[in-house]
């Protein structure tokens, strides 16, 4: 049997961490079966129990190995590895899951429609099939980093006689394609954080298909899955915007007031009762009860992101009327704490609607953890193209 | 970090002790109260105190307890706010036995067997750092009083706190918005014995009150619990509009909302539960963090469930009534959430000025 | 023309206001046409505008005269009234009317049942024609003075094979018909302040029938839309649950607390800007804008009656604790204040459920004041008897 | 009890508003100013002060002006409101005017016509009652200083307020949150002119406070009528699960509860005007009402209008930001909706302590 703590002390002993370079040692450490020890052998794995990989993780990070870009490449290493994994072919497999290891091929994710928001089984990007070649077009958004990827999961509509869900496909794009537009998609912040990603007669081999036609749905939702919702904001207490309030509080005197420090002990309250609650679905977890309730701890988690970035211009009035810089610049990865105050506040308002609105996590809450009903859905039986719009 | 689920040990207290007040008491033995105060509701003291021997649960065994601890008493709290049960555990076998416990008293023996009920003698509304020993007269509104035989009386006396154990008191009923916790005036008769002076008693008596308020969470949490599951039952299968009320989104995300809050609630009853079981230092914070959140989340899920139930919910004869009351008295209990929030403020170091 | 003024004057002139018998008052002034100026002349009115009523009620109120006892007879005077003047035969109108505005006869209504409560047009209690009888079946509940009352206005279905709303007719219902069994209805504040009340084999004449068969829903919709909803709490500032609490903190220095203060004011502010928006809707009807909207105000109020109510209890903790008296007793008319401080908190409760909850309010204002589409109701254009229930 | 409804002329008063506003400016043009803070806006300020003449609406004829008063103004600022228009209306039209009036110096004649426009030197957050003069330096963050001919300074000299009027200042343009109401830091230059000292001097920037405030509140009704009218117009025409997600039932209940706090802030401004207007001895009330109320129905209008948009409001090109920006900001101007509750507080004898 092998014993992965061997295996990260092999694989250290090759290398001088001083001096190696990145893309070396990530493919290395690939080939060590080191990436994702519960995939297998020879994919970056070693057919080991998931729970191991924190081992690996925690004994690199102790050594300063070097360790992928998360904050470039999340789609590729989060999301579409373990895609590929469950549902690719061994061709996919072989070709994708070590150069996307290494950050030399950075992922983004080409899910979302202006009109497939909260519906996201509702994408009408089209796949057409020609000889071995799907033509692809359509318009995609909130594509982050679609401006530095190599690749692109894509999800497309193959299908669009029958009933939304049993419609899709999904697919591996090379957004080298020239049918691939990338714009930047500014946001309220001033920052163009996510891009919008127009298709046009892009072409997908049949072989960069990932599961079967029409079992697209089925392959994103393993996708999404993936797309592990951070549960609260972390396990440290006053974690988030909290503490930058509270912070200022204890240092500054002047903004405190006795009418708003209820408030302030109100939130501090709220936050602390997240934390402990998504420490205590993290233990359960642990021991296998995993669920939909983390829906729950990002609703709570987005409530709070709002609403007390918000009183924090309301503690400092002459600063919460000023705004840091409105330059639009495209950044790689999603900043919630890094800017100033009134950044902060515009920002947090995505945190209701990205990775799911807070209405959709009531619905899921609703449905699935307390089993009530589901709301009336026209479009359930519907073929797709029968469906009013 | 510290434990928040259940242990194997603690859900099968928890079912022993579901299984024991299902026998012995149920919502109209509860209403029942209301109209006749003097109801007999020994059989729920008997099978909770003594037939199960929880009044013990905190005390070690050479006193005559079971050495458990705050976690397992915090199990048996959940189950008794789901029952709204007219039992004074908390008052005796939490808070009176905690003073005792604290000044290493055997007295305490009397009350793990269950054979006697403590109730330490203050207003109800009192708050570790934050009550007020009597010079003599009647003590009001104290919670756990009618049927008490020890008197542990806070008492000061030439401006020095004594805590002083009474055997007698004159103990005068009061109408309480919670008829399942009685509340009464209770003035100390007889000489007492004084059980600790100053420093020593004030030190008893704040651990008592914390420890209360530390595990009512587990109440509230258990009251919480029941309104939010009844009224998810009742969501779907109530029909209005030839559809169950459960399937129209706006109540759909309002049991969505409070089953957050309920699920946020109970990690913080279960944190207060096990700081004070290990005497962590960040037991106050969590004590404080847990009643100022769990006293307005039993209210908040017992207001929803009477306005979700409708017109049933406003009658005498469905349950929720008593919920509501309990959830109410609760919150107004061993400090309202606003002095807790106050109390926070310092452990944190939040300055109101 | 007539002028009520002079018609007024010539009523009282008639009586000593000091020692006349209230009933041979309300007799004449009923027959002087001055009971509803707007109803037609013979049947307590004289065909005047309905705006001169008000002048009529301040002359006689300045002069002292009795006048009819709202409290007992508020259903039959608000809502049986005009709803007879729309609907009933002239034998109805002779019959009913004078004695209802003397409160010789009490009357109460019989519309709510245990499953047609927020779906008021799902009655079940069934009324079968028999000759020239009809038998009524059902049961009833939340009827306010039933102990009291002579008569009742009903709503019960007479035909099931068609959509719920087109198979209702109203009634005039004796209550001294043995048929009829009056309970209390008790409250979780310990009153009975409504009943219940089961009608078993009651025999109703088709001559006390109130329009077509099968046009109960109409009549009836016109007996709610006289059902007032009293717009807010009255046009003094500090009114209702907000000035007891005011009353509290002024006198009582030992209850303020500086957590509490901005809570305070915040209900204040509430309080008094839906007084204001109150104040504004009466002028809005005054010059003939009336609308939907006051069911929003219904809406604000209940809120505020609840949360206000409870914040009083936790000012007050050791009192909020105590209970007045939980004694079952009969109340004729509601008292939200009268009691002490847990039966404010308790009767508040119900602000949100009588006279529609404030769920149905906030359906009435998103469809009829802001337009937005109905939601699905799987009943619409199914017979009652097909509807799943 | 006050009118608060609209008499024909000002209704009239709004459609001509409505129109003008119309064709000099719109979101885009609104827009722009956040990459240009540069962008001329002139049109926006000739097409209201100079061809409608509304600069004079609060001065009288024998200074230049229209002679009407605060009802009028309210309107024009519900308009300015609903497209969050970037003209220094409230700063010169209302608050400057207000202190000069208040003084009777005919100054006021100058703003009356609209040829020249004036600024109360104060950090933008000041409130009456809650300011302090300077004493020389940068006053910051000041509104409607870029581009104003008349800056009014509260200044300290020797102990005493006086009010001081410069013809010129440095005005350090200051990246703002809400870039249609553009702050700067402003350092009055020359000698200035005194126009008023002591008890007059502070009366008179009370007043133009509180006038600020009260008229501000219409401010805001209209930027959340905009938001309200907006996200339901949304709300009927966007589908998702092939339903307009206006007839989803959480959806419509919250839009019936800001339509509720919406229909509240308008009759709460049209009092504070009104009361303005008269002169009424409940004015202040009325005022801090108005201002803590209708400040966070604005932003919360916003933030419902961002939110039931979805993704598309969280872009730049929809205009919902800009409102969202305003908004805030305009909740933090004039006084925080907290502080004009602790004022409230002084008025209707609730005291903290």
């Amino acid at each position: 049997m092998t014993d992965v703590r061997a295996e990260v002390a092999a694989l250290l002993a090759r290398f001088d961490l001083e001096t190696v370079d990145p893309v070396e040692f990530l493919g290395a450490r690939f080939d060590a079966g080191l990436a994702w020890v519960h995939f297998p052998v020879g994919r970056g794995g070693l057919d080991r129990p998931r729970d191991e990989q924190q081992v690996v993780e925690q004994l690199l990070a102790e050594a300063g190995a070097p360790a992928p870009d998360l904050g470039r490449n999340s789609i590729g290493i989060g999301m579409a590895a373990p895609t590929l994994i469950a549902f690719g072919t061994p061709e996919q497999q072989d070709r994708y899951l070590r150069p996307l290891f290494t950050c030399e091929e950075i992922w983004c994710q080409l899910f979302s429609e202006p009109g497939a928001g909260s519906d996201l089984a509702g994408v009408a990007t089209k796949a057409v099939l020609d000889g071995d070649t799907w033509i692809v077009n359509g318009q995609k958004v909130w594509t982050s980093g679609a401006q530095n990827a190599q690749r692109a999961i894509l999800v497309a509509r193959t299908d669009p006689t029958v009933v939304k869900h049993a419609g899709l496909s999904y697919f591996v794009v090379d957004m080298a394609d020239p049918g691939v537009d990338v714009r930047p998609l500014r946001q309220i912040t001033g920052e163009a954080e996510f891009n919008e990603v127009f298709l046009n007669d892009v072409r997908v081999p049949d072989a960069d298909r990932v599961g079967a036609v029409g079992a697209g749905w089925r392959v994103a939702t393993t996708t999404l899955n993936n797309e592990r919702v951070a549960i609260g904001s972390g396990a440290e207490r006053e974690a988030g915007q909290i503490g930058i309030v509270t912070e200022r509080w204890r240092n500054d005197p002047s903004v405190r007031s006795s009418a708003e420090h209820d408030r302030l002990m109100s939130w501090w309250v709220e936050t602390e009762v997240t934390r402990l609650a998504g420490e205590r679905l993290r233990q359960q977890l642990a021991v296998g009860q995993p669920g939909p309730e983390s829906s729950a701890m990002k609703l709570a988690f987005a409530q709070q992101a709002q609403q007390i970035s918000g009183f924090a211009l309301e503690l400092d009035p002459d600063a919460g009327l000023q705004y840091d810089d409105w330059t639009m610049v495209r950044t790689v990865s999603a900043s919630f704490l890094g800017r100033g105050p009134g950044f902060r506040y515009l920002r947090a308002k995505g945190n209701s609607i990205e990775g799911g609105t807070s209405e959709i996590m009531r619905n899921v809450v609703s449905e699935r953890v307390l089993g009530l009903p589901a709301d009336h859905r026209p479009d359930k039986g519907v073929p797709f193209n029968e469906v009013p719009r | 970090m510290t434990d928040l689920l259940y242990s194997d040990v603690e859900e099968s207290l928890r079912s022993s002790v579901r299984g024991a007040l299902g026998r012995v008491t149920d919502s109209a033995r509860v209403a029942a109260l209301y109209d006749d105060p003097d109801a007999d509701t020994s059989a729920v003291w008997s099978a909770v105190a003594g037939d199960l021997g929880l009044a013990g649960l905190l005390v070690p065994g050479e006193w005559g307890g079971v050495g458990a601890g705050a976690r397992e008493v915090a199990v048996v709290l959940e189950e008794l706010g789901r029952t709204v049960a007219p039992v004074p555990f908390l008052e005796s076998a939490v808070i009176a036995t905690t003073a005792l416990l604290e000044l290493e008293s055997d007295v305490v023996a009397s009350l793990a067997d269950g054979g006697q009920r403590g109730v330490l003698v203050l207003p109800w509304s009192a708050r570790a750092g934050a009550w007020t020993a009597t010079e003599g007269g009647a003590v009001t509104p104290v919670a756990g009083a009618l049927g008490a035989d020890l008197f542990l009386v806070p008492t000061l006396v030439g401006g020095t706190v004594q805590l002083v154990l009474h055997e007698s008191a004159t103990v005068d009923p009061i109408t309480s918005l919670d008829m399942s916790r009685p509340l009464a005036a209770v003035t100390p008769t007889g000489e007492g014995r004084v059980l600790a002076k100053g420093d020593a008693a004030v030190a008893a008596v704040d651990a008592a009150l914390a420890a209360g308020a530390a595990l009512l969470a587990s109440e509230q949490v258990g009251l919480a619990q029941w309104c939010l599951e009844t009224t998810v039952e009742y969501a779907k299968t109530r029909v209005q509009f030839a559809r169950p009320i459960g399937s129209f989104q706006a109540i759909k995300h309002r049991l969505a909302d409070l089953y957050l809050e309920v699920a946020q609630a109970q990690a913080a009853a279960r944190y207060a539960a096990d700081t004070l079981a290990t005497g962590d230092a960040d037991a106050p914070v969590a004590q404080a963090v847990a009643q100022s959140y769990c006293s307005d989340v039993a209210v908040h899920a017992a207001e929803e469930a009477l306005q979700l139930h409708g017109g049933i919910g406003m009658t005498w004869e469905h349950a929720i009534h008593l919920y509501l009351k309990r959830a109410k008295s609760d919150q107004l209990a061993l400090g309202t959430p606003a002095a807790h929030r106050a109390d926070l403020a310092g452990l944190v170091d939040l300055p109101q000025h």
